[in-house]
């Protein structure tokens, strides 16, 4: 059980001691390892050959993954159903994107040294205040994560100080999101309105359309997801983690053994948004467009489903739904066009009808079997 | 009124109710007893189809010859005259007093559509509070809400789990008489749930000692030894 | 209250910042001091201009008709209910009224709740980890760790509840008797000031009903407790000062055979014919 | 709004018509045939200039067919055959075409495209026709087609009409067109600097009016400009109080639209605690509904409306017990996967239409009862189809109201929802309660679709655009709560439309949003939440 | 290889709010394989579809390009709808040096050496359509109305640009409105622009509303009674299609411009019109604009890869450049250095069967301008893309080639 006590000296060492833990890292990185020798190893017309297109796809399936530990990680253990959780994605990105935008000097269509295309055409004479900073990478990368960080604490202040919960909670954080997408539709926001933001160059000096950056960014969204999924469990096995539960269970009785509620599902949210912003400027340069879409209340909903679809609470699983969700998208909107949306949904329906909880919930099952039927049947009593 | 043959009942794998045989004499009180565990909320829920039994047979005499109860849906087991107060009160939290009172008119063959008035004489507090929340009331008044909840479908068979849990003292010797009273005039037979044993005494007919899922002991009520309580209702 | 001021008051916002809670002051007089409380729901006054004191260490049974208030009383002290009028102090330093629920909880004010409450998706045993007086802030909370004297401590409360067979057991699955030992148990976990006890022995056999008793009686002294309960015989087996509420407010108060005697506390709560009683 | 008459020649006209009217007895048909094949021709012309004078030849022959081809030409179906002949199209829907000879009004069968060239007018053209028409109309004896004319001619008037108008006023036995007419002359006056006319003028809230007026303020004149720029204060003021009421109008609109739309999931979601992401599609295949009648009685439009209204309500309520039978009876106490099932269904539903109707959108058509506006004065009409809009969303509120309230039903979903095991031991047959009631939210969900095919598009996005405005007005009026949802629908459409003309549209839509996750700072549980022991856990 | 199909990518969504506009256009290009394999097929090769859904999805949009280059390495594509579609797949057909047929009017300001802009840029759409407001209906006030994106924006810009300087229409007469996509409520908007054009003087409102929206916003025009003889709409992304889901009757008379209606009165039109119906099987179809920008770039690419002698990408690229062949209306299309292609302009009245009677139209085609002279950042831009010069953003006051070829090729030069 997770009381079982580690000998770890730190906190952040704790998950290493679980076999779910040990079992998801494992996997992933063999997974990283075996697309990137198969990539880089083996000739083009090979059969086993992973190109350059797959690494991308693969890149961009784990900065899903993160995003979906992150919601996992509020939904799952703190109860809070945010269904605007791509609002922090879409910030983290947007950072990425101005630091990209920024990135591509005067290579631009109008050549300007200082102002993105966009801007140019729609006769911006200097750029607005909050794009300052961000040709630095340094500056850029800690808005990926102090922007979202910084509204999740605003919000989830005046939200949970309010004891804001259940479906009103949830309605808000949709509000938000959709209010910032009519925000950043808005050509006046100076963030490319519709268009968002496009036509990257270059990351740290690397030529984004060159295939070894594409490598590299998978590799670093791949330990990213490590290292969130890391974090998170490190998060739910500690104590903290019950007390989330027990938030999530019974809210009002969490305080009155001594819990400041509020403060927890601050933190725990914060940290979530924080994971979501990583992912989503792990996104942006990888599938090279931002634009407010990843605001729109549909895509946080879709979020939400990947988890409950993976397994809701056990982690691994928010990781799995993200993959298997946007890989059968991949794979039905190729193959069937006409028709992939009935697939999809069929799916949806199927998972949830057959499996309550999730594909995770079906491994355990398998495990729970396989562990069952490993020892022979003992006497109860 | 009742037999109970064979019951087993599991809660995913633990085995809950153990080859269990019970008989509810008509017009009479029957009062299990037992410790914390032992399985005396389920074997109630059981017979009212709230749990699901793994096999056995509860036979109950209605008004038509004897009924199968594990045949039967949930809700058709009350429309055969099967009233029942749960543990915990499980009172709808916002509806209103009458309205919670209300629903038990759906289980009724005479299509009543008033709560009658006998309700509010035995528990005037609930008259009172007619149109307050449900789950506003006090623990105690939840209660009576429920007991009287259940008597609204006039019962032939009523089951009560831990009925005065919560209730101020001169109102479960109420509820005492009420229930001899029902069982005289109206011939209804009781299956009572109850740790307090001056309560059981006092006002039940036969006892049944419950340990880890099946009866341990049982008889009249007056055979209710000192030692026979040592021995099963002891921790 | 404004945004502004509870940003600037940043010992709100930051765990790691708020003053270690000062202990509670007993030196000049009760621990618990009620004045005048009133409170009503849509106009209906479930406590009506309640005084009520509660010494240090003492042990103190509360009664009254179903509805008299007993349980909102507690609502107010555990700061779950706001009264419309009146005054509530712990101790001579802390109005309560301007205190949130876990501020008062970690005051070292523990609650049993009379609707047994436990937190379903945890074990039995985190079920009292949670409980346990501990530094509730956040980081410390975030890096605590399983000492093996938290799980002493731990075990020989589940051996006092009797739940050390199910400690790994979800509470959920806990019948309501069970429920409610784990519920005393949590409490036993917080060490509190003061506990106020709802119902302790509702769905206990006469046994575990003498334990609790036993329970009850050793902690008072060292800790306060205060106890509502409809079980007479229990009552008069604990008790040693007795407050009858009625229709919220004090209808008597003096040892159990003085106000079992008062004939209005006959008339409205224990019945004429009280066998239990006797 | 243009000169588009030259004023002799509306003198022509007048005289013309009269004349015409006497003369016609006595014309011979076949002497008339070459003619009036003469005047056609003369419309088949490229120049629109060329088309205008050609109209006015028309207009000037004494055919007594003259406005019946002026109002096909309008209609834009007068047209001409590749071999010269000219037609009348009686219907140009699909490729082929019944058609009707112009001269002699015979039938002709069916035409193909290809065969017919149309007479093409443009906007000016337009205006011609209509004014020409309009100024024979104004000797028509239907009252309604005088006061059509008659409101044509505010601003339209100068000297030469001036005078055989002020004999008309004097005839007309009808008031109103009698009030137009001498509001027309009074105009007239203004803008030649009679004071008279201003006086005339005073508290007439027509836009005409005000422009003669604005005009006059700045006259040479300053006793003319004085009276002109007191009557417009005046006429601004009460401008002002009617633009108040129209935005209350538009708010109280845009709000029985999202009340429409939620209320469905107010039951769904907001009593049995579904999370019906399909609750959209419902909508859609109310609005659906409402095509396919209209496709099953072409040219009845309005009877297709009145029986969907039944018709939506049971499509969507049938899809709503499929759903409910088909996989959220599986679902029982586990509320959040309902969301995710449902969402999966609503891709289903989208996609089902695509493949089955159509990608595109589907034309509904609006009854002539519906169309146009209620005109309360000249500066406020209330358009029809937004007020049977906000009366049928009433309705179907109170009804909605009355099941819950007072019927058996409302009273054993509510228990069903709040605990359901001990439901069904009190004899509360759950799952037909929830049958019944998925059905009945599903339903009115098929009925807003119903309403709203007469204000949107009907297309496989529909529900899409409702689904995310319906979760917030249930959730913001408090869940579980009918009244909620009225008054929150209402005020978010009130409060939207009262900031939009100074926010602009995105920025409207943005402020309320902020608002309600403000709102909802201070009543975390909506506007009319859940109170009691129980909902504070 | 030479006997192996050539495959032709199509990239428009078929899921999602684009599937609308996107469907029939991903049917158009399969009808012209049809025909084009019924014909012989190209070189002695059969055509073959490859067909994806980017689902109005714009990353799943540079996904599917990906997808179609890099995988299924197919030979051209035709597809999107919205710019900021066109902009997410730019990168990757330029990357993966591939062809991009874009069949939709869309506001300039871009040229890259793999699109081909065969539907209109402002100058071909916007700009005569305000003179022909102007100078033949006697239009002296502007409502621009238009949904909050970068189309309308950029083409309102340039419009108001171009009416203040060119035809001195005063600030006070130019009303601007931008709305969120999908707007369904205009009960305000409408008032607001029936008041504005009460105020005496001809009126007319230029919409680039897109899509849904516009079903509810004439609805609303037509029961706040405006009616096209007073106010005139004229819509830039109104079609045929589009009319399709509206009750026409009482819009007759609003305009809309375009390079092509479906009531273009030409032997060509009725040719096409008719595969199209047989095509789709469904007698009510209709045909509109960017079907047709679609039917000429195909034609062009088809006559351009026989000229080539082969499907090579470069090889195609060099040989489109003056490809002319004939559009539906009459006249002939030509591929213009600047990647855009000459088309007349169309001005059309709604008809109450839902086609638009042609009232106007310009004398002779017009070229695709790809930088707008009215704007001062593109003013002195100029897009070339045959050699020498080969740039899509030449800067003729510098003289020099800025933006992402040069970078490109510093790269290209430092990686060799
Ligand atoms: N849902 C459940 N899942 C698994 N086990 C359960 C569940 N509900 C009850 N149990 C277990 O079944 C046993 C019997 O429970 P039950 O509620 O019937 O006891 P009881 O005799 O009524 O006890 P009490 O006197 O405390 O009410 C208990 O050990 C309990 O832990
Ligand atoms: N939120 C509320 N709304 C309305 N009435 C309430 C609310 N909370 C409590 N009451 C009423 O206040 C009174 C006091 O309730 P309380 O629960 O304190 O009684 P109690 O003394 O604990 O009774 P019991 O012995 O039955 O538990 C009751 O009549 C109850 O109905
Ligand atoms: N190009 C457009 N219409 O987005
Ligand atoms: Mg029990
Ligand atoms: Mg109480």
């Amino acid at each position: 059980m997770m009381t079982q006590s580690s000998s770890s000296q730190f906190w952040l060492t704790r998950p290493f001691g679980e076999r779910a833990t040990q079992i998801f890292l494992g996997v992933l990185f063999a997974a990283l390892l075996l697309v990137t020798v198969l990539h880089v190893a083996l000739p083009q017309g090979h059969p086993l050959h992973v190109n350059a297109y797959t690494v991308n796809l693969f890149g961009k399936y784990l900065s899903y993954a993160l995003l979906a530990v992150a919601v996992d990680l509020v939904w799952g253990y703190l109860g809070i159903l945010s269904l605007g959780h791509g609002a922090f994605f879409a910030i983290g990105g947007y950072a990425m994107g101005m630091y990209l935008m920024r990135q591509i000097g005067d290579r631009g269509t109008y050549g300007d040294p200082v102002l993105p295309d966009f801007m140019v055409f729609l006769n911006w004479d200097s750029l607005p205040w909050y794009w300052l900073g961000f040709d630095m990478a340094w500056f850029a990368f800690a808005m990926v994560l102090l922007a979202p960080g910084l509204l999740a604490l605003v919000f989830g202040f005046l939200a949970f100080r309010s004891r804001v919960t259940g479906v009103y909670l949830s309605i808000i954080t949709q509000a938000l999101t959709f209010a910032l997408m009519l925000a950043f539709f808005r050509n006046e926001m100076g963030f490319g309105g519709n268009n968002g933001l496009t036509d990257f160059r270059e990351l740290l000096g690397y030529n984004l359309r060159s295939n070894d950056t594409r490598l590299g960014l998978f590799i670093a969204t791949g330990v990213a997801l490590a290292l969130g999924y890391i974090l998170c469990r490190a998060i739910v096995t500690s104590k903290l983690g019950r007390v989330c539960v027990a938030t999530r269970d019974a809210e009002a009785r969490t305080r009155f053994i001594g819990y400041r509620v509020e403060r927890f599902q601050l933190f725990v949210f914060v940290v979530s948004a924080m994971l979501a912003g990583l992912a989503g400027a792990l996104y942006v340069p990888q599938v090279g467009i931002i634009n407010p879409s990843e605001f729109s209340p549909i895509f946080s909903i879709e979020i939400v489903l990947w988890v409950a679809l993976g397994g809701r609470a056990t982690l691994y699983g928010a990781v799995i739904g993200a993959i298997l969700v946007n890989y059968a998208k991949t794979i039905f909107t190729g193959v069937m066009p006409d028709a992939w949306l009935f697939a999809l949904g069929a799916m949806f329906v199927l998972v949830t009808v057959l499996l309550p909880k999730g594909v995770a919930g079906l491994l355990l099952h398998l495990k729970r079997r396989k562990k069952s039927a490993a020892l022979p049947k003992e006497a109860t009593a | 009124m009742l037999a109970i043959e064979k019951l087993n009942q599991f809660y995913g794998e633990s085995h809950t109710l153990w080859d269990l045989d019970l008989d509810v004499p008509e017009g009479q009180c029957t009062c299990v007893m037992g410790r914390n565990g032992v399985g005396k909320t389920t074997l109630m829920k059981a017979i009212m189809g709230e749990v699901a039994v793994k096999s056995g047979q509860l036979r109950y005499q209605g008004e038509g010859g004897e009924i199968e109860l594990t045949k039967k849906a949930v809700e058709a087991r009350s429309r055969l005259g099967i009233g029942f107060v749960p543990q915990g009160r499980q009172i709808f939290p916002l509806l209103s007093v009458e309205e919670n009172l209300r629903t038990g008119l759906a289980a009724r063959s005479d299509g009543l559509k008033k709560i009658p008035e006998r309700i509010y004489e035995l528990f005037p507090v609930l008259k009172e509070m007619k149109h307050r929340r449900g789950g506003d009331l006090s623990g105690g008044q939840q209660q009576q809400l429920a007991i009287g909840r259940a008597l609204v479908i006039e019962p032939k068979l009523l089951i009560l789990d831990e009925p005065g849990e919560g209730i101020q003292p001169n109102i479960v010797t109420q509820i005492g008489q009420v229930i001899r009273q029902l069982i005289k005039e109206d011939g209804l037979t009781v299956l009572l749930v109850e740790q307090k044993l001056p309560f059981a005494r006092k006002y039940a007919d036969r006892f049944v000692i419950m340990d880890r899922g099946r009866p341990v002991a049982k008889g009249e009520i007056a055979e209710l030894s000192n030692e026979l309580i040592k021995q099963h209702l002891t921790v | 209250m404004s945004l502004l001021q509870s940003l600037t008051t940043r010992d709100r916002v930051f765990d790691f910042m708020a003053p270690q809670a000062s202990p509670v002051d007993v030196r000049h007089g009760p621990i618990l001091y009620m004045e005048d409380v009133t409170v009503s729901f849509d106009g209906f006054k479930a406590i009506n201009n309640l005084n009520l004191t509660i010494d240090d260490g003492e042990l103190r049974c509360i009664i009254g008709p179903n509805g008299a208030g007993k349980t909102t009383m507690m609502d107010i002290i555990t700061g779950k209910t706001r009264p419309n009028a009146g005054s509530v102090w712990f101790g001579s330093r802390h109005n309560l009224l301007q205190m949130n629920e876990p501020d008062i909880a970690s005051l070292g004010i523990g609650r049993k709740f009379q609707k047994p409450t436990v937190f379903e998706a945890l074990s039995v045993f985190e079920n009292l980890e949670l409980a346990m007086a501990a530094d509730k802030r956040i980081f410390p909370t975030l890096t605590a760790r399983m000492t093996g004297e938290i799980k002493d401590r731990i075990n020989e409360v589940l051996e006092t509840i009797g739940l050390t067979e199910l400690r790994y057991q979800p509470a959920g699955i806990l019948s309501h008797g069970q429920k409610q030992w784990l519920e005393i148990g949590m409490l036993l976990m917080q060490r509190p000031r003061l506990l106020l006890v709802d119902e302790p022995v509702a769905g206990m056999t006469e046994q575990e009903m003498e334990r609790t008793a036993e329970l009850l009686t050793g902690l008072a002294g060292k800790q306060s407790v205060v106890v509502v309960e409809h079980d007479m015989g229990f009552v008069r087996s604990i008790a040693r000062k007795v407050t009858v509420l009625h229709q919220g407010s004090v209808l008597a108060e003096g040892s159990m055979d003085q106000v079992s005697s008062d004939p209005k506390v006959v008339e409205v709560y224990l019945g004429a014919d009280d066998e239990e009683a006797a | 709004m243009r000169r588009f008459f030259s004023l002799g020649l509306l003198c022509l006209l007048l005289l013309s018509v009269t004349v015409t009217a006497q003369a016609q007895t006595s014309a011979t048909v076949e002497a008339n045939d070459a003619a009036a094949l003469e005047l056609l021709n003369a419309l088949d012309v490229r120049s629109y200039s060329a088309k205008g004078e050609a109209i006015n030849a028309i207009l000037q022959s004494d055919d007594e067919r003259a406005r019946d081809w002026l109002q096909s030409l309008l209609d834009g179906r007068l047209q001409r055959t590749d071999d010269g002949r000219f037609v009348v199209v009686l219907d140009n829907q699909g490729r082929d075409w019944p058609v009707a000879d112009a001269l002699t009004n015979e039938p002709l069968g069916e035409m193909s495209r290809r065969d017919l060239d149309r007479i093409g007018i443009n906007n000016n053209l337009r205006n011609q026709l209509r004014s020409a028409i309009a100024v024979v109309d104004l000797y028509s004896p239907n009252v309604e087609r005088r006061r059509i004319s008659a409101s044509r001619l505010l601003g339209e008037v100068d000297e030469e009409l001036a005078e055989p108008l002020s004999q008309l006023i004097a005839e007309e036995e009808d008031a109103e067109v009698a009030r137009r007419l001498t509001q027309a002359l009074a105009i007239y006056q203004v803008e030649s600097g009679e004071l008279e006319g201003v006086e005339t003028l005073r508290g007439s809230l027509h836009p005409r009016v005000r422009v003669a007026l604005s005009r006059a303020a700045n006259s040479d004149d300053p006793i003319i400009a004085d009276a002109a720029n007191e009557a417009l204060s005046s006429i601004e003021q009460n401008l002002k109080i009617n633009r108040g009421l129209e935005t209350l109008y538009f708010g109280l609109s845009l709000g029985s639209v999202l009340v429409l739309a939620a209320i469905g999931l107010a039951i769904t979601f907001g009593v049995m605690g579904v999370i019906n992401m399909a609750h959209g599609e419902l909508i859609m295949l109310g609005a659906y509904t409402t095509w396919m009648m209209q496709q099953l009685l072409p040219g009845q439009p309005g009877l297709a409306l009145i029986l969907s209204i039944p018709a939506g309500f049971m499509v969507a309520a049938l899809v709503g017990i499929a759903i409910e039978r088909g996989v959220i009876q599986f679902l029982k106490g586990r509320p959040l996967e309902t969301l995710l099932a449902t969402f999966g269904i609503s891709l289903i539903l989208q996609q089902l239409v695509r493949t089955v109707i159509s990608p595109l959108n589907r034309t509904v058509i609006t009854p002539e009862w519906m169309s146009g506006s209620l005109v309360i004065n000249d500066a406020l009409s209330l358009t029809l189809n937004r007020m049977f809009v906000l009366g049928f969303a009433l309705v179907v509120f109170a009804a909605l109201m009355l099941i819950m309230r007072r019927t058996r039903l409302g009273l054993e979903v509510r228990a069903v929802t709040q605990n359901r095991a001990m439901a069904r031991s009190m004899g509360i047959r759950a799952t037909r309660v929830d049958i019944m009631t998925f059905a009945l939210g599903s339903g009115v969900a098929g009925l807003a679709g119903v309403a709203l095919s007469q204000l949107t598009n009907v297309g496989p996005n529909l529900g899409q655009n409702y689904i995310i405005d319906s979760f917030m007005v249930v959730v913001f009026g408090g869940v579980g709560n009918l009244w909620g949802t009225l008054v929150a629908g209402l005020s978010l459409g009130i409060i939207n439309q009262v900031l939009e003309p100074w926010a602009g549209a995105v920025l409207a839509k943005i402020i309320v949003l902020v608002f309600i996750i403000l709102f909802i700072q201070k009543r975390p549980r909506g506007l009319f939440p859940q109170k009691g022991r129980a909902a504070e856990g | 290889q030479d006997d192996d199909p050539i495959k032709v990518g199509i990239l428009h969504s078929l899921s999602g709010t684009m599937a609308i506009s996107e469907t029939v256009l991903k049917d158009t290009v399969e009808m012209l394989i049809e025909q084009q394999n019924d014909a012989g097929g190209l070189l002695g090769r059969q055509l073959e579809a490859v067909v994806v859904d980017p689902a109005s999805n714009w990353p799943l949009f540079a996904e599917r390009a990906r997808e179609l280059l890099a995988q299924e390495e197919v030979d051209v594509i035709f597809g999107n709808w919205t710019s900021v579609s066109r902009k997410a797949v730019l990168p990757v057909v330029e990357e993966l040096n591939g062809l991009l047929f874009y069949p939709v009017q869309y506001e300039g300001e871009e040229s890259s050496e793999n699109v081909f802009y065969t539907g209109a840029a402002p100058n071909q759409q916007a700009i005569p359509a305000v003179e022909y407001l102007i100078n033949e209906v006697g239009i002296e006030r502007f409502a621009l109305v238009g949904t909050d994106y970068v189309y309308p924006r950029t083409t309102n810009r340039i419009l108001e640009a171009f009416l203040k300087d060119e035809h001195g229409i005063a600030d006070e007469d130019i009303m601007i409105n931008y709305t969120p996509f999908g707007h369904s409520d205009w009960q305000n908007i409408v008032s607001e622009i029936r008041r504005f054009g009460e105020e005496g003087k001809p009126t007319a409102v230029i919409s680039t509303i897109n899509g849904d929206a516009n079903v509810p916003f004439y609805t609303e025009l037509s029961n706040q009674g405006i009616d096209a003889a007073d106010i005139p709409v004229i819509a830039f992304s109104v079609g045929e299609q589009e009319l399709t889901g509206i009750d026409t009757g009482p819009l007759v008379g609003h305009l809309a411009a375009w390079n092509y209606f479906m009531s273009v009165d030409t032997d060509d039109n009725y040719d096409f019109i008719d595969a199209w119906i047989d095509y789709t099987g469904d007698e009510e179809a209709v045909t509109n604009d960017p079907m047709e920008a679609h039917y000429i770039g195909f034609n062009m690419w088809a006559e351009a890869v026989r000229k080539a002698g082969t499907t090579d990408v470069d090889a195609v690229k060099d040989a489109i450049i003056g490809v002319a062949v004939p559009n539906l209306s009459g006249g002939y299309a030509a591929m213009m250095p600047n990647h855009h292609i000459t088309k007349p302009v169309l001005i059309g009245e709604v008809q109450d069967n839902g086609q638009f009677d042609i009232v106007w139209q310009t004398p002779s085609t017009v070229a695709g301008d790809a930088w707008s002279d009215y704007l001062p950042g593109s003013r002195d831009l100029i897009a070339d893309w045959r050699k020498p010069m080969e740039c899509g953003n030449f800067n003729v006051v510098n003289g020099s080639c800025g933006g992402s070829t040069a970078a490109e090729e510093a790269e290209a030069a430092l990686a060799e």
